[in-house]
This record gives C-alpha cells, structure tokens and sequence, in this order.
C-alpha cells in the first residue's frame, strides 16, 4: 500500500496531469500552439458518452438495491453544498447576491473530467469502485445550478424555471451522460465489446489530449486570479477539500467502498466549468463571469487534479479505516 | 438589375446567446438570417467564457422598421450584461420584397 | 439459429440502432447537443476510406471470377430500380417528370452506412459475407443516380452529361471507396495490419458517434414527415422491402451465400443521402428537396436500420431455404 | 490615405454552389473573391440540404460595372431554385486598380 | 434608437499574420475587433501558404481617425509582401462612445 | 535480407505511400474531396504528441552518454546544411539572397512526417533504431532555420531575433515534440501503457489520413513544378540524396546503428513544410513562397517518401558495411 506521499508524486507524474502542466506552460511561453475548436467539442461528446456507456454497461450488473442510498446522498450533496457556499460567499466573502449565487452553482455541481481523473487515479492504485458511479455524475450535475439559481432569485422577480430546468435536464453532458448510460445498459456488456476499443481502449489518450486544452485554457485565467482577490482563492481550495472530506463521509455512510467513497467525495469537490457557466450565463448575466470561471478553471480543478484527489482517498482511507 | 435599399443589422455576441437571439429575431419578424462563428475581443474583454464560449455574428437584411426594432431589442436585452456589440448599414437587393 | 423476432429485438438493441435513437430523442427534447461539422465530415471520410480498405484487402483474395456475376447483378438492379421507382412515383404518386426522377436517383442509390450496419448485423448474427462486397458498394452508387437523371431529361433540352457523370465518379464517396480498395488490395493484409487498429478497430465505435449525428439530423425532419404527404411515406417503406427481396434474389442468382444476399439485399434496398443529394440538387435544382430527403433520411434509413436489415436476411434465408 | 469608392457584393449560398459560383466569378473577371462558411434560415427554410448542406458567404470587391454583372448573373442563374440571397453596398479602398 | 455615424475597417489577410495584426491593432487603439476564418483568392493567388495557410478577416468598428490609421498601417505595412486587401465603409451604432 | 529494388517496390505499395498518391490523384482528377481543416490540424498535433511521447518512453531508458554525440551531429548538421544550400543557390542558382535563404531554411530543417515515414519503414524492414531518434527532430528543426535567416540579413538591417527565436522555440511542433517527450520521459513506461492505444495503436492508421491530405495539397502545386525552373527541381531532388548520404555518414561517425543513421540522413533529406514556411513567410515577406514551398511539397517530401527512404538506407547498410 502507498504511502499518501508516494500517492502524490505519482499522481504528479500521470500523464493526464503532466498533459495539463504541457498546456498552461504552453501558454505562458506564448506559444502558438491551439487545439481545434472542432477538436475540443468533439473530445467532450466523446469523454461524456464513453463515460455514460462504460457506466451503463456496470448499472446494468448492479442491482437496484445497492445504488438507491449512495443516489439519495449524491443528491443531498447537490442540494446542500451550493446553500453553504452560497451562505459563506454573502457573509464572509461579502459578495453580493448574484455573484454569490453564481459561485455556488459552480462549486454545487459536478466536473466530468475530474470523475474521470479520480477513476483513473483509482484503477492506477488498483482500488476497486461501484460500477455505477458515472450514474451519480448524472444525478450531482444538476441539482447544485437549479438551487443556487433558486437563491439569487430568492428575494427578486419570477424566472421562466421551467425553461431553465428544461434547458439544464436536455443540456448535451446530460443527453450524452444518461443517454450513454441507457445505451450501455440496454445493449449490455456482450454487444458493447465491439465499441469497447473506441470508448474504453482511447479514453485514456484522448483525455490527455483533452487536458492539453484544459491547460492552455486554464492558463489564460492564471493572470486574472490576482484579481479575483484572495477570498475566492482561498475558497477555491478550502472548500473543495471541505466538500471532498464530506463526500467520502457520506459515501461511507451509503455504504460505499473506499474507491466509491473517493469518487463520491472527489465529485463533491470538484466544481462544474461546462453546465453551470452555460446555465449561470443566461440565467444570472448580471453575474461577473471572472468570479466564477477565474476560481474554478484555474485554481479548483488543477488543485483537485494534482492535489485533491490523493488527499480526498486518503480521507476516505481513513474514515473507513482501511 | 434594379435594385431596392434595404438596412443590414450585424450583432456580434457570446455564442451561448445564439439560441435564444435567432429565436427573438424570428419572433420580430425577420424574414431570415445568417450566422457564423467568430472570435473577437472588446471592452469586456474575458469575460466570455473560454470554452465553448465563443462569438457569433448574426447578419439580418431588413426593411427599416424591422432593422430599427431588432437594433432597439438588442440594446435593451443585451447590451448591459451580454458582450454584444451591433452595427446598422444600408444595403441594395435585388428582390426587396423578400425582406420584412 | 435465432427466430427473426429474436434477431429483430438483438438488432433494436445494438449500439448503432440506439445511438441513432438517442440523437433522435436529442432532437425532440431541442437538446442542444451538436456534432461539430469537422466531425461529421471526418467521420464520414474515415468510413468511406475503411469500408474500401477493408474491401480490397478482401478482393485482393477473392478470385476475379467469383465477383462478375455478383458485379453485373449489382449493375442491373443499380440501372433498373430508378426506372421502376419513376414510373411508380410518375403513374401512382402523380409526381411531376423532375420529382419524380429526383426521388428515384435516391432510391436507385446506395447508403454506405446502411451497408455498414448490415455487415454488422451479419458479423453479430455469425453469418459469413462474400469478402468483395464493398465492391459492389462502389458499383452500386452511380448508376442509379445517371439513370434517374436521363430519366428526368427525357423530353428536355441538352444537359452537360459528361460534366454531371466525371462530377460523380470523382465524388468523394466514390474517391475514397475505391481508393481505399486500391490501397487495400495493392498493400494486401500483410502490410494492412498496421492500420488495422485504425479502420477496423475503431469502426464500430465511431459508427456509434456518426449514428448519433444522423439521428438528430433526421430527427429534424421527422415534421416534415406529414408534409410530403401519405403516399411518399408508403413509398419509403414498401420499396426498400421490395428492393431488398429482389437485391437478395439477384443476389443468390447470381451464386451469393446467404450473407451476400442480404448485403446486397441490403444495399438496393437502401437509398443514398450523401452522393444522389448532392447530384440531385445540381443537376435537377427545381425538384423539391423536401420531397427527397425527408422519406430518405426520416423514413427509409431508420425502416431499414431498425427492421429492414433482419427482414432482408430473413427473406433471404427463405429464399435460399437455410 | 487616399481611398477610392468599389462596390461590394455579398452573395448567401447552398455551399454546395460553392465551386461552380467561384468558377462564374473568376469567369465573369472577378480579381479575387473572400469565402466562409455560415449557416442561416430564410424563406426558403430547410429546402437547402441537411447533411453536408451548409452555406457560404462570399465577398467580392469590384468596380461598378462587375458588381452589377456579378448581381444579374446571380439573379438570373440562381434566384429561382435555390437558396442564395445576395446584397451589394459601396466600400472604400486603397488601390481600386486592384479591382476588375 | 438613436445611433451615431462610425467607421468599419475589414481587413483579410494570411492568418499567418493573425497574431501580429492583432497586436497592432490594440496598439494603434482600437477597443475591440471581430476575426473569422475565411478562405479566398486574389491577385497574389496561391502564394500565401497551402497547409495552415488560410486568411481570416478582421472587421474593427472605429471613429474616422483610428479607422483612417488602421488603413494607413495596414497600406505601408502589408500590401507590398503579404496577401492583404483591406476595405472600410459607414455604420451607424448605438453607443458611439465605446469605439475609439 | 531484401535487395534494394525489393525494399523500393515494398515501399511503394505501404498503406501510406499509396494513401499520399491517392491524395495527389484526386486533386489531378479535381474530385470534391476535401480534408475539413480542423481534422489536418488535429491529426498534426496528435502525430507531434505521439512523435515526442514514444521518444520520451525511450529516452529514459537511453543512458545520457550515448546521446551526446548523435546529438552534436545533428546541430552540426542543421547548422551546415543551410549554409551550402545557400551558396548553391545563389552561386549556381542565381537566386537573390532572400529567396535562397528562404529556400535554405526549409532544407535546412526537417520534416516530422518523413521522420515518421522513416521509422516506419524501418520497423517494417526489421531494422532497430535507436530509440531517442525523436529528440534528433527536435533539435534539428530549429536551428537550419536561425542559420539561413542569418544569411538572409548579412547585408541588411537589424531583425527582431529574440522574437523571431522566441517564436521558433515556442512553435507549436517544438512544444509538442519537447513536451511530448518530457511527459514521456516523467511518466515512464508503465504509466504510458495506458495511452498507448491512442499514441502507438492508432498512429499508422492516422498518418494514412494525414497522408491522404497531404498528397491532397502536394498536388495542387505540381502545375507549378514547371514555374520555379529546372534548378529547383533538380536542387530539390539532389539535395535530399546529398543530405541523406553525408547524414547517414554523420550518423555513423557518431556511433548510430544503422536504422539510426539511416534515421539521421533521412532526417538530413527532408524539408520542413511547417516550422520553416511560417518562420520564413514572417521573417521574409519579400521571398517568393512558390520557390519554397513548391519544391518541398511537391518534390521532395513525395521523393523521400517514394524513393530517399530506401536509397539512403541502402546508402547507410553500405557506409556501414552490413
Ligand atoms: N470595435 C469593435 N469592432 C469590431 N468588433 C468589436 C468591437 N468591439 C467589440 N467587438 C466584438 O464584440 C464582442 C463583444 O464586445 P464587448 O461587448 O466590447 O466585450 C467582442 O468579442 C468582439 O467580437
Ligand atoms: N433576411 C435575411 N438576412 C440575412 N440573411 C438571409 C436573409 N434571408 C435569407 N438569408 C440567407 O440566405 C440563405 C437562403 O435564403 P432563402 O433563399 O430565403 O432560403 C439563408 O439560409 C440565409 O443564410
Ligand atoms: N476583389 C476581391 N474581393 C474580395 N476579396 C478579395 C478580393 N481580392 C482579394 N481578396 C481577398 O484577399 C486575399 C488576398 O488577396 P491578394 O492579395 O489579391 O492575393 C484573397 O485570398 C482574398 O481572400
Ligand atoms: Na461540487
Ligand atoms: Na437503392
Ligand atoms: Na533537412
């Protein structure tokens, strides 16, 4: 069994994360290096359905029993977290009603790609996980926006809610998430062996290309984390922590493994960079994006991806005592 | 080839806004548009989205009144919150009745 | 040896048939899933170029004998299935000379991607395929939309034959076939394993990811399905079942085994959505596209999908009393 | 900078005119011609193709005489049966003998 | 909608030059700009480059001084070695102020 | 062990010769196929990546030393080259200064693709090469160009150099065949097992379509192959076999296996036709880029990949006496 610090290093040294490293440098040299804009939307439809259909494929082995207590508490988690954020943003971080409520939704929801770079940290370490957890991906995107969108309004006129939920529930990760879930579930492990070299053999490659972009993207926002002001960093990490511990802290009580644990408490932690901010635009312009894509983008995920996600299972290790 | 003045409104704006812009363009009565995906910079900087939040620009050959109406619509939906910038210039078509 | 009502309900529930429905549902629920234009078109190049890689390594081992009487069965059924789909269209469905041709260089056509899922299906049901029958792909797809347009022509005035016939044999379906079967047979399988993982690995996957765009593409015209009124949607349906009954009794005249018959069952059953609209809407501009598009994409591509491929087999099993 | 008046056609089009329409310009004498790929809705809806059916935009700078050339030819040859729009307006530019 | 009188200087060039151009712009400047990526012919012909050698043009929205140097930059910088053409005409927009 | 006709006509018929002709003939035939940009720019980056990843898994393992001198030849190479090209085409091809500086600098550096040609040809063969060949790339390709550009301005005002290195050294092929090979390097072997499938199994199959796309491009200048003139076309065949056999000698000075010193001259041979067309398009407006480009894509990149490649390994098993 690694040590925490062993965990660490050689997590550093995966080539997902050393792929996100090669992007921010690339774009503090100022190289002219750009990924695709084609390439990159192609590469996330392709992340969310493999994700959805390796998912299906492991939902339709699980038994319903097992996944409807880890369900509720992924959705605990989703309603919960953006009220606290929302309630620390407004009192000790002094932000006015909609920012605050923009912040939240981001920290409320859930990032893919870090789900992805949590599995991938587990298989690596060879600790198992459920099957099923991309169906709690699912199940924690949407619910932290629609509260935290509920919050801002709290005090101000009526919303179209209907439309916005309609919009969120038919948003492409959704589509792509359950719809890849439903397609792995219905044809089953036997007839997804002939799509299994495209969306299980390539997930590995494809996200390092995938990170490569997140790096040059995240990197555009390193200037402006000065000026977010160092509430919002420090936000940025504390609270994925906070949310990680107590991730793993529900998990367990869910009667989750430590790698479901992990996952659980890694998903709490992570913060939403495609959903929430499609969804906060349009329902909260007046909110000042830099407050939002600035802390998630360039501090929280590259945070969790090098450091959370080995400080999150060691959490999970510990609380379950393994 | 006789030809008959018209107005062009041209809108730049955050691409997550094209949606909902072509749909409230249709709903004021354009006859039709096109759209292209663009990139730019303005006094609001970075504060689009980086991914997936690129530009479109929207072009709508108009009669006046329309040009006027979709000029004043997007002023007053947009141009507070939104990255949106419009221009309007004259134009000469050939079947000007095609256009509202 | 599975009943056909088995074979139909393995064949709804493989991958490509429920990735073609997921991208219709995306369509109905005005989700805003969109597959890049750069990816469609790179898809459709990659399996243009693997269908003929595939198929010429395969003819480099097939005897030249063996695939002349499949290759003229192929010629007739491309030469006469437009004249009749014409007449039917001119006499019962009162459609005017240039609709009607329009219409019927479409079904004289072939879909290659329908071509692909029958070969699928065939390789999932265990059932052997002549090895050259992407061959007959390429032989398939011109002829039928030439005739059709003389068709149209019959009683007008001159058209640039020569420019419309070189414009089609140099499409890009057509270049990348049979350029593909050329590097296929020329390199042979020895030389092929290189880029096996590529064009034979990938294929189903990536099948799944181009079945998800023509659903909702197709989808968007299923309104559209009203408007070109009952007897063209008729047409859609009986005259693939009819083609495919007369492709799969060409088929076995002509000494195919039962997998080859229903692959070119199949493939005259099928209609071109790529190469016959983009002939069509050149050389006949004032034929109705709606009235060519809607039955084939909306109407013909998913019948034969969903339920034509295993009809098809079924009615050539019968005819070859297997 | 002194500048000299051309005009400017703008022409909307089902993309897949894109190679016989650049063929008709450089036949009609244009010096150059600027493409891109847009898409749109107009009258004609979705009469122009799905799969593959894009539009272009393509600009072209020319003096009167072959902007005028230029507008009839679209009219007469493309008006009817397919989805192309087409608008002319007057630019200034630096050295109007590039323009035929 | 009251609007007032501005200047559109469109500029298309090898988008080799993209990085440079841009550059300049905000140094001669200009409060934002619009870039899309096109493809065309012209005088100079296949010179500009074949693989990553595509244009983009570049529309900026400025007051008669900015728009004329833009021009004027562009004229002496670019027109003799690159393939560069450059155009500008009138657009009314609703704040004035926002354009230097 | 083959006879060097054999190993020619082997050549000929590899998946990517035959893919780069049938690009070449589609454009002779001006069929419609095209190669969406973003799909060429994607598959450039990923080809770079995948380059600089497989050099980096083998450089950890080469110990530093025997790197060090394969690595000063290839600097002495691209800093000679240009020199010679320069004198040549000014003294015997009358060239003024700017264009045969321009035309040096593309000769003076390299051309990744044909590096990968090379390497594939040799696997192919059954010839080993040395496994940090990729680091050779990297540093061949930067510094033929600063050599020609400092012949260009001998005579003429000051350039902005630091920019122009800075440009260089942050292009987008020198961060990802740099950055590719430290990820390599940093996450080893085992770590790398799981991209493989992307970076290794579907690299041949992938450089087919590129292939195909540049054949595509190559074509569309050879109607130009008659403007710059029987010295270029000459100089463009010469060279590449001049380059070729004193790289293989170079290669062998410097204690390379003979696949690594075929490797070396074939590197030697070929043009850059992406560094060096936009380093020099920027750094020298005034040089025609039809007597650059014409002669690099149309002749010698097609003449390495058809005939260089085995001439020189033929030249290498001779210098080197197997
Ligand atoms: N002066 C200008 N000229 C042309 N386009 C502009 C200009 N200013 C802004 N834009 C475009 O409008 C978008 C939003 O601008 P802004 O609202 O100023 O941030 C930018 O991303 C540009 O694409
Ligand atoms: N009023 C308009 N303003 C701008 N573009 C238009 C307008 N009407 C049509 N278009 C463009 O022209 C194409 C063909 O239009 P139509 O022939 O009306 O179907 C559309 O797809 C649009 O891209
Ligand atoms: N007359 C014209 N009208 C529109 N665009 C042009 C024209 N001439 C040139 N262009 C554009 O400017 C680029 C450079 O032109 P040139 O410098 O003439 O080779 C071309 O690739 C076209 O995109
Ligand atoms: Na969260
Ligand atoms: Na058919
Ligand atoms: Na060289």
């Amino acid at each position: 069994m690694p040590t925490p610090i062993d965990a660490l290093s050689a997590n550093l040294l995966s080539p997902i994360v050393l792929a996100f490293a090669l992007g921010a440098i690339a774009t503090l040299l100022r190289s002219d290096l750009k990924i695709p804009d084609a390439l990159y939307d192609s590469l996330s439809i392709y992340l969310l359905l493999a994700i959805g259909l390796k998912g299906g494929v492991a939902l339709a082995k699980a038994s319903p029993g097992e996944i409807v207590l880890p369900a509720l508490g992924a959705l605990a988690l989703g309603a919960a977290t953006p009220i606290w954020c929302f309630a620390i943003l407004r009192r000790l971080g002094r932000f006015g009603p909609t920012d605050a409520a923009a912040i939240a939704a981001h920290y409320g929801s859930v990032s893919a790609v870090t789900f992805v770079a949590v599995q991938t940290f587990l298989e690596r370490s060879g600790v198992p996980t459920e099957g099923f957890m991309a169906a709690l991906v699912a199940l924690l995107e949407v619910p932290g926006i629609v509260v935290a969108l509920m919050l801002a309004r709290s005090g101000g006129q009526g919303t179209n809610w209907r439309e916005t939920v309609r919009e969120l529930l038919t948003s492409k990760s959704i589509v792509l998430l359950v719809g890849g879930m439903v397609i792995g579930a219905l044809s089953g492990p036997e007839r997804f062996k002939s799509v299994e070299p495209v969306f299980v053999g390539l997930f590995q490659g494809l996200l390092v290309i995938f990170l490569l972009e997140l790096g040059l993207v995240a990197a555009r926002r390193f200037r402006d984390v000065r000026a977010v002001g160092p509430f919002l960093v420090a936000f940025a990490i504390v609270m994925p922590v906070l949310h990680g511990v107590i991730g793993a802290l529900v998990g367990t009580a869910a009667g989750l493994s430590v790698g479901g644990a992990t996952v659980l408490g890694v998903l709490a932690a992570s913060a939403s960079y495609i959903a929430a901010p499609a969804a906060v635009r349009i329902a909260l312009p007046a909110a000042n994006p830099s407050l939002y894509l600035t802390p998630v983008l360039a501090i929280t995920f590259p945070f969790n991806l090098a450091v959370g996600i080995p400080l999150i299972h060691e959490a999970a290790r510990i609380i379950q005592g393994v | 080839m006789e030809t008959v003045q018209r107005r062009k409104v041209t809108i730049v704006a955050e691409s997550i806004l094209e949606d909902r812009l072509l749909g409230e363009l249709r709903a004021l009565g354009a006859s039709g548009f096109t759209v292209m995906d663009v990139r730019g910079e303005g006094s609001r900087g970075r504060r689009t989205m980086d991914l997936g939040g690129r530009n479109i620009r929207v072009e709508v050959v108009a009669g006046v009144a329309l040009a006027e109406a979709i000029l004043a619509h997007v002023a007053d939906h947009y141009f507070e919150h939104f990255a949106v910038i419009a221009w309007v210039d004259d134009v000469e078509v050939v079947r000007g009745d095609k256009y509202a």
